[in-house]
């Protein structure tokens, strides 16, 4: 008991890896122990992390929960949690390298896969389609604009006008929007890579008094709300509560030598009008899914 | 005028230098048109001229700062290209810049030989030891007495003009141009630079050298070339004229050199009071008193702390004890509460503190004067523009309108500009330090029946001045300080030099 | 650092051609590249996408005629930005959310002020101290998350008109208004065109320098307050990051606009039209789809150019 | 900007104090607060942490000495790394990926000091604009991925020691020491001086200060060639992102060295000093658990505190 779990999560400002890190706190605390927060102070900034890495190790915590900013230049790092010998379990990106507890992840293929087909049944399969891309090179980008582009070849009948990115910016994805009315008289749907740039996607449409089928990805309690008054068609659910939940279970679990699930990879679960009650309540009242469940959870 | 392109005077010799129909035009003036000028082996070569007449852009010519729009150089008769700083000091020439040359962060041996470093073993490396050794060889030669690894920001103006000159001296040139170099000297560094002239001079070395002041044209020279407007007016020999005659030929009309002023017989009512004052800037125990319709002296040594009583009255400096009363009432804080009460100080150093450089003339004429131009606090750059087109009018301003930049009129029309600002302004009392600094003796005597009539007008002046005559031709009475205190007061009848230096002088 | 030419007073016809120049070129293009650029709705979007960007470059084009820079002006505005949305969404009230806003940045400007003039210390790193700090309040009054569900009629002022004419414009007319006569017809503006000369010069004429560069800051954060109720209102929400960066946006205009960063020489006309260049090549760039990685250089580049011509022109 | 009265010999030990009161205060907290931080693989991870940002903050020091700036270097450093990464891992020599990252670096400071000097644009906005280039370039060459799979003595350089220090360190000390040597004990070291305290001297010795400026912007593009290697190394691969905003960090060591960013006043050592504060701060936070919404404002405030306590010491 009173283990100390050091979290690493990408930046502050994103509202996903805020769900992780209650998730994480949640679960940590329904287990005796207690979490610390590492998140860069410039938002996925490759060398803080890695100075955080090397000062964590000093300070030695029982076990890390770890989400790389990039999952392939944080590998130095790992390996140096690694040498310290203190057990580490990957969240969320799937680090390149180094060796870990467990892995609990979703997987942003079919996430995106999967709302986009929500979208197309919508629109009856057909329909000019705009794409608002994470940031470029991203993996959780790559893989949900793949998924995204593979639903479209799906629908024939649908036409791709635009994809253009919006670097998960509320912000600058509105104003992406904006531009994109001008040069586009129709637009049917609207796939944004994230919540939040869903969300500045219809505040566009609203302005210019337009219409569209938006989804996003994330389930965020802002999407939820607008998923309530039907402003968004829907959003993925990454499951950031459940993945902070279980990363840090499996962590606690392995020091205290229960059994741990080696890798989970979420099923995903198009969160839309019809089925969003269980997420409309603050994040800290949402219970973790207990190991059995975990389990179920899986996909594979 | 002169377009002879023949030496002045036929009889001399080759002379060692010569510049011949130099034509140099500014947008909107012409600071040199079509002018002559030679050089002598070992003679020092006096150059006189109104405030912009064209002196220190000769000289910049001359090394090579400046490209001539026209006209030729010859070096021991045969023609030559200066095109570039580097040429010049090829040829042997070195300047002593009115405006300082030097880099504050390096030290003293480094700006000495700035660009010229003895080199060390390793290539692109300085010889620490023999720039040390070298700087404090040339110190010697001019007889100042400082440790060459000092950086320069360390040094106060006179300072910082031995080392200036020592910088010119290490080029051992055979013409070295003086600009002005005793305007920011003491007694003590002015006879130290005399010695060298003659010394230099002794060694065959001809020296052009630019003043306003008359006692060094006739000490110094050995011939006197004019310039006014940008021409040449004369060649003359120091013997040959009288200073009314050099006045003239300068100025071009009879200017009184005496400075005469209707003294107040009756002064008014005491405008300001200061009581005891003591400045962390080494000044205790200030007691002074300015009448309405005085002009007051403050003299002494350099260094005495003249300068620290008029910017501890300003509110420049801060005080530490004592009391300053302005106009019956005590005055303490920054120097925007003592302007809004009326006093004026017209600061000793005219870059760092008297201008906006950058800044256009009319900019920094009325600067000081809005507040009184426009209460409301609303501005009209036309009702702007009268005032300081009166004031270039009034102080004889040479500059080509009220928006060229300050920074590029010559060195004594930036000091009209500085006095200019404070005249529009409505102020009760004028703290002049070192007013005339720097100006032709045409405009001084205007400068003076300025500040003459201002008192008249009910105003006051303190005025502080190395130059001990202007004191005692234009002061109702003087403070004389020393070592931080005012050490004596002399009245109307008792101002004379003698007076002030006795009891400025350190303790005999 | 060279020498400039003779005139000091800014001359604004002299001056129009470098920022023009660019900005003809840039419509030139677009116009024929991207279609729709030149639709009256997408005009009149790039001019109201370059509202915000307006109230921010005004009062920057004062402080950089002080000799100084306002580094943290994009942080400040994003937290005024949280301030308008959490407290319109307290009270319900937009005024009280405005004030908020106003009050808040002012206190951020003054104590810009404070660092560079009293304390004396580089408008850089000064800016970047506070940047820092504006930062990190707003990451505390938010926990990191977007605040949302404020009044509606924040939103409104957004997207409604007066007279057919965008709030947003109205506003950005208004400031410009404001500055101009603030500039060119006020005492205040002769003494911010003297502080670029020599502040020590300015203290000796008698003038308190600090409090005029003080105020000078203070209003840059006031001006941050009142974008902040435009970013609020564009976003419908306020967000800790929404601002970021967008002083180098604010800067990048200014320069473009001819304003010189030496002399205190500054321009207002040629910062307006330095904001629409940033935001006609924004537009543009994204109507005619260039890569991003493309984009990412683009304004560096504008001012670039714009600088180089302005050489050119004023060698010549 | 009164002259002093007293001449007094130039005495470092007196500027000490505003860097170094920070720095063993900063010292002393966290050796209280936070266990752990005064063992010696602390305190040799936080100076071989702090190798990279000296090998741009003490180029930045010479920039700045001529009242100069360099926004790009963290732009640069990014994209020389992945040019060091790119060419090692196609050539599998770590020699040559050093030769592409500092040519490319140098070739950036190039373009820096030629807009900086020919074309007078101000420092702060051409390097903004080369800061925009060199991201976009970045996600070109890059495609915005991670460049892997270098060779391994690439990685090694990070983590291998001599004689027992961490070679980073042999590599910033070197550094250092050429640096110490290049401004105090050479001539063009003595021109840097003059270039921000008085160009006009410059000119006046007849040298051209248009090629000494260049030379010091090339430098520092090829410090930050040299700086990408380790941050190659410490990555094992090369990121689009990797170095964005490390200028921020460097401008601010040298602020807190004590470096004066008007009259080409430099100190070097001072530059060292501060950036190891930066390293203590950043560190002694992480391991005191501070929330990162605090964090944030961390180094911003060092240098007000820095500057706030020189300020003190200069005035009385
Ligand atoms: N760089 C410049 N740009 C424009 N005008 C200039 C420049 N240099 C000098 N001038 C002008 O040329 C004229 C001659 O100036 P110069 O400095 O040679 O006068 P001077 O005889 O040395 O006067 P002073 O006794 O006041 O020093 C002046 O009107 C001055 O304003
Ligand atoms: N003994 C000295 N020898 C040489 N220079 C000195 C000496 N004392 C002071 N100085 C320098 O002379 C300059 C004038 O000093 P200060 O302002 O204190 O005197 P002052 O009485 O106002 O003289 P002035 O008005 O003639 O400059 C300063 O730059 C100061 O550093
Ligand atoms: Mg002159
Ligand atoms: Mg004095």
């Amino acid at each position: 008991d009173g283990e100390t779990i050091a979290v690493f999560t990408k930046n502050q400002t994103n509202p996903y890896f805020q769900t992780v890190r209650v998730g994480a706190d949640v679960a940590a605390k329904s287990m005796n122990a207690k979490t610390l927060h590492y998140i860069p102070t410039k938002p996925d900034s490759i060398p803080e992390q890695l100075s955080q890495i090397e000062d964590v190790v000093v300070k030695k915590p029982n076990s890390i929960v770890f989400i790389p900013v990039d999952y392939k230049a944080m590998v130095p790092g790992v390996e140096k949690i690694n040498d310290a010998k203190i057990p580490v379990v990957n969240i969320t990106d799937r680090s390149a390298g180094g060796k870990f507890v467990s892995f609990i992840g979703a997987d942003d293929y079919s996430l995106g896969l999967e709302t986009a087909r929500y979208l197309l049944k919508t629109l009856g399969g057909k329909g000019n389609i705009v794409i608002i891309e994470g940031v470029k090179g991203s993996l959780t980008n790559v893989d949900r604009v793949r998924g995204f582009k593979d639903a479209l070849k799906e629908n024939p009948g649908s036409k791709l006008l635009a994809s253009q990115p919006g670097n998960y910016q509320r912000l600058q994805a509105l104003q992406v929007m904006e531009n994109l009315m001008q040069s586009n008289s129709q637009i049917d749907g609207v796939l944004a890579a994230n919540d939040a740039m869903a969300v500045g996607a219809i505040e566009a449409l609203d302005g210019a008094n337009r219409k569209a089928q938006v989804i996003g990805i994330n389930g965020t309690k802002e999407a939820i709300d607008a998923i309530k008054s039907g402003k968004l068609l829907a959003s993925g659910d990454y499951n950031g509560f459940a993945q902070g939940c279980l990363g840090t279970m499996m962590a606690i679990r392995s020091l205290r030598d229960q059994p741990v699930i080696n890798e989970i990879v979420l099923k995903p679960t198009v969160i839309t009008k019809d089925n969003y009650q269980p997420y409309d309540q603050p994040l800290e009242q949402r219970t973790c899914p207990t190991f059995e469940e975990a389990g179920k959870l899986a996909s594979k | 005028m002169s377009t002879a392109a023949l030496p002045i005077e036929a009889s001399s010799p080759t002379p060692l230098f010569e510049l011949r129909g130099i034509c140099k035009e500014f947008p909107g003036v012409k600071a040199l048109d079509d002018v002559s000028f030679a050089v002598l082996p070992g003679e020092v070569h006096m150059l006189l001229g109104e405030n912009g007449a064209g002196k220190s852009s000769l000289m910049k010519v001359l090394c090579g700062a400046y490209r001539a729009d026209a006209g030729e150089f010859f070096y021991k008769g045969e023609k030559v290209a200066i095109a570039s700083t580097a040429d010049a000091q090829k040829l042997g020439i070195a300047v002593i810049f009115q405006e300082f040359s030097l880099v504050p962060y390096l030290d003293i041996a480094q700006n000495i030989f700035l660009g010229r470093e003895p080199k060390g073993r390793i290539p692109g490396t300085i010889d620490r030891r023999k720039i040390l050794a070298d700087a404090r060889r040339v110190l010697d030669t001019i007889g100042f007495d400082i440790d060459p690894s000092i950086t320069v920001d360390k040094l106060g103006v006179a300072q910082q003009q031995m080392v200036e000159i020592a910088k010119a001296i290490s080029q051992n040139a055979r013409i070295l141009v003086m600009d002005e170099p005793t305007a920011a000297l003491s007694d003590r560094e002015t006879e130290l630079l005399f010695a060298l002239i003659a010394r230099l001079k002794a060694d065959g070395v001809s020296i052009v050298y630019i003043s306003h002041r008359m006692a060094e044209v006739f000490a110094l020279g050995d011939r006197i070339t004019v310039l006014r407007d940008g021409r040449r007016i004369d060649g003359v020999r120091p013997a040959d004229v009288t200073p009314d005659q050099l006045v003239r030929m300068m100025v071009g009309r009879n200017v009184d050199m005496t400075y005469p002023r209707n003294f107040a017989d009756k002064p008014g009512e005491v405008l300001l009071q200061v009581k005891d004052l003591t400045s962390p800037t080494g000044i205790s125990d200030i007691n002074i008193e300015v009448r309405q319709g005085e002009i007051v002296g403050l003299c002494g040594l350099v260094g005495s702390g003249r300068s620290e009583v008029a910017r501890a009255i300003f509110g420049a400096d801060p005080v530490t004890s004592g009391e300053i009363i302005f106009d019956g009432k005590t005055i303490s804080g920054e120097p925007d509460v003592a302007a809004r009460r009326g006093i004026a100080l017209i600061p000793e150093s005219r870059k760092s503190e008297g201008l906006a450089l950058l800044r256009s003339v009319g900019d920094n004429l009325v600067v000081s004067a809005l507040r009184k131009l426009f209460p409301s606090g609303l501005f009209d750059q036309r009702s702007a523009q009268r005032t300081s087109d009166s004031l270039i009018r009034k102080l004889r301003i040479a500059t080509p309108s009220a928006r060229q930049t300050v920074g590029l009129l010559s060195g004594g029309n930036q000091q009209k500009v500085v006095i200019g600002k404070w005249l529009a302004a409505g102020a009760k009392l004028f703290i002049f330090d070192e007013p005339t600094r720097g100006i032709d003796i045409g405009a001084k005597s205007e400068i003076f029946a300025l500040i003459d009539r201002l008192v008249a007008e009910g105003a006051a002046a303190l005025m502080i001045s190395s130059e001990q005559v202007e004191i005692c031709h234009v002061c109702d009475r003087a403070y004389v300080m020393r070592e931080g205190r005012i050490a004596g007061h002399l009245t109307r009848s008792e101002l004379t030099e003698e007076n002030i230096v006795r009891l400025g002088m350190h303790h005999a | 650092m060279r020498e400039a030419a003779v005139v000091s007073q800014p001359n604004p016809l002299q001056r129009i051609p470098g920022v023009a120049i660019v900005l003809v070129l840039l419509i030139a293009l677009f116009g024929v590249l991207a279609p729709g650029f030149l639709s009256v709705a997408n005009l009149s979007n790039v001019l109201v996408q370059s509202t915000i960007l307006t109230m921010l470059a005004l009062p920057m084009t004062l402080i950089i005629m002080t000799e100084g820079l306002d580094l943290s002006m994009g942080a400040v505005l994003t937290l005024t930005s949280l301030c308008v949305a959490i407290v319109s969404l307290a009270t319900k009230s937009m005024l009280l959310g405005l004030c908020a806003g106003i009050a808040v940045g002012a206190a951020f400007g003054t104590v810009n002020g404070w660092l560079v003039a009293i304390l004396g210390i580089p408008p850089f790193v000064a800016t970047l101290g506070t940047l820092g700090m504006a930062q990190g309040l707003s990451l505390i009054v938010s926990d990191g998350q977007s605040v949302v569900g404020i009044p509606h009629n924040v939103r409104d002022i957004y997207s409604a008109t007066l007279l057919g004419v965008p709030v947003p414009i109205v506003m950005a007319l208004v400031t410009y208004a404001a500055f101009h006569a603030l500039l060119y017809h006020t005492r205040f503006g002769t003494y911010i065109f003297a502080l670029g000369g020599n502040r020590e010069a300015l203290r000796y004429a008698g003038l308190s320098a600090n409090r005029l560069l003080i105020a000078v800051y203070a209003i840059g954060g006031a001006m941050a307050g009142i974008a902040g109720l435009l970013m609020t209102a564009r976003m419908n929400s306020g967000h800790p990051t929404a601002g970021l960066g967008l002083e180098f946006d604010a800067i990048a205009a200014v320069a473009v606009g001819g304003t010189s960063f030496e002399r205190g020489n500054g321009w207002l006309l040629g910062t307006v039209l330095g904001v629409i260049a940033v935001g006609v090549l924004r537009n543009g760039l994204n109507l005619i789809s260039l890569p991003s990685s493309v984009q990412v250089a683009s304004v560096g580049v504008l001012v670039i150019v714009a600088l180089f011509l302005d050489g050119l022109r004023s060698r010549s």
